[in-house]
């Protein structure tokens, strides 16, 4: 199933765009199995995601970890630590 | 319970006298304004450029207001913040904080900036001579963020 | 550092403008405005009547934002305290701290509202319905300036 | 030697004056004991100082404890647990 890819800050320029559709293949059951699978794109999604542990991620605005399940999801975002305030 | 994010500056004044107006049982207000310094770690900074996640921003604020709400007894608050680029002296953030009691008011607007410091969806790049670059996550704000995990609310 | 007693009404917002003016070294501004309620403990309070100790009442604000200074490392305090008759909804106090870091500037503006509750010579009267009397010291802001004594400043 | 004495709040209300000038006889050397001979001067005096125990006192505009020693000083205020802020 189709779902929206958000990337921000740094992330977003490493990827070279803000956001895209993708379509997970079987098997990317996680948050941490779909950056495996996005880093396997090509040279610039390896570059954003090559340390995958300062990587957050949310999935339809909420807060995920490595661990959550991505099915259902319509939108899931990456990016770096916040630095808000 | 007033939430923005906004590219224009903020009124603090304004924002505090509209959440005390024609009320009598506000008896400490509380604003917290933060502002975009001329240098970090005694390098200077000419600008910063603030991005922020539409719509999650928004929400992870207005929740974070919320949970302020159960852990003490608020009787308004008011956060706005800034997105886009600001220069050194502009207001970046707002937060205002009413109650009855000032202790009330002191800790949820600590609180509700610890929480925007480390888990609201906003990434700040600087621009300095020579280099541009985001800036990272300061382990004394996810240090302060966490003292509220286990907190009592007092 | 500015410090006045008065009785007529003060500007929150031009106090703070007043630190910031023409820099950029702070990045932290908390104000603290402390509003006459129109009922304590659930009873009805008409107006109040703050007396102080004229002199001395000064040199103690003066002295504590002194002390503040030697805990944190403030860019600007201002202090005004309101004297005579306020109604509901009048301001009584405003403590203004500004520095780099908002973790000092929240600290500071909260030790000097504790101390103020407790050791500046300035005493309340209350007109209720029926009844005018002083307010009593309330426990708890003797309990909220105890966690300074032997506090670390952080 | 003569001092000043000051009353704030119900102090005040209650010896009907907000200041004069006394001379403390011989004997009378700390707060503590100023007051004792204070609430012996009459009944406003007596019903000011009933309950010693809450009334502070300050030496020259600095607060002082009812055994700090009055020799020397100028001013010498008497007034309820402070309520300000």
């Amino acid at each position: 199933m189709s779902m929206k890819v958000l990337y921000f800050a740094w992330v977003r320029e490493r990827v070279g765009k803000a956001e895209e559709e993708i379509v997970p293949p079987e098997g990317v059951g996680t948050v941490a199995e779909l950056m495996d699978w996005l880093a396997g794109r090509g040279e610039e999604y390896a570059h954003a995601f090559e340390n995958r542990r300062v990587i957050r991620a949310a999935l339809d605005q909420a807060h995920a970890r490595p661990d959550s399940p991505i099915a259902g999801a319509r939108e899931i975002a990456f990016f770096p630590p916040m630095t808000g305030g | 319970m007033t939430v923005r994010i906004q590219r224009e500056p903020f009124d603090a004044a304004a924002e505090a006298k509209a959440l005390t107006a024609g009320r009598t049982d506000i008896g400490a207000v509380v604003t917290f304004t933060g502002i975009c310094r001329g240098s970090d770690d005694g390098a200077p900074v000419a600008a910063m450029t603030l991005e922020h996640y539409p719509g999650m921003a928004e929400a992870e604020i207005e929740r974070h207001v919320g949970e302020a709400g159960t852990r003490w007894p608020l009787l308004g608050v008011t956060v706005i913040h800034r997105v886009g680029r600001l220069l050194p002296g502009d207001d970046i953030v707002l937060v205002v904080t009413a109650a009855s009691h000032r202790g009330d008011a002191f800790a949820a607007a600590e609180f509700l900036m610890d929480w925007l410091k480390t888990r609201a969806p906003f990434w700040k790049k600087e621009e300095r001579p020579g280099a541009t670059g985001w800036v990272a996550a300061r382990e004394a704000d996810d240090t302060a963020a966490a003292r509220w995990e286990s907190g009592t609310g007092t």
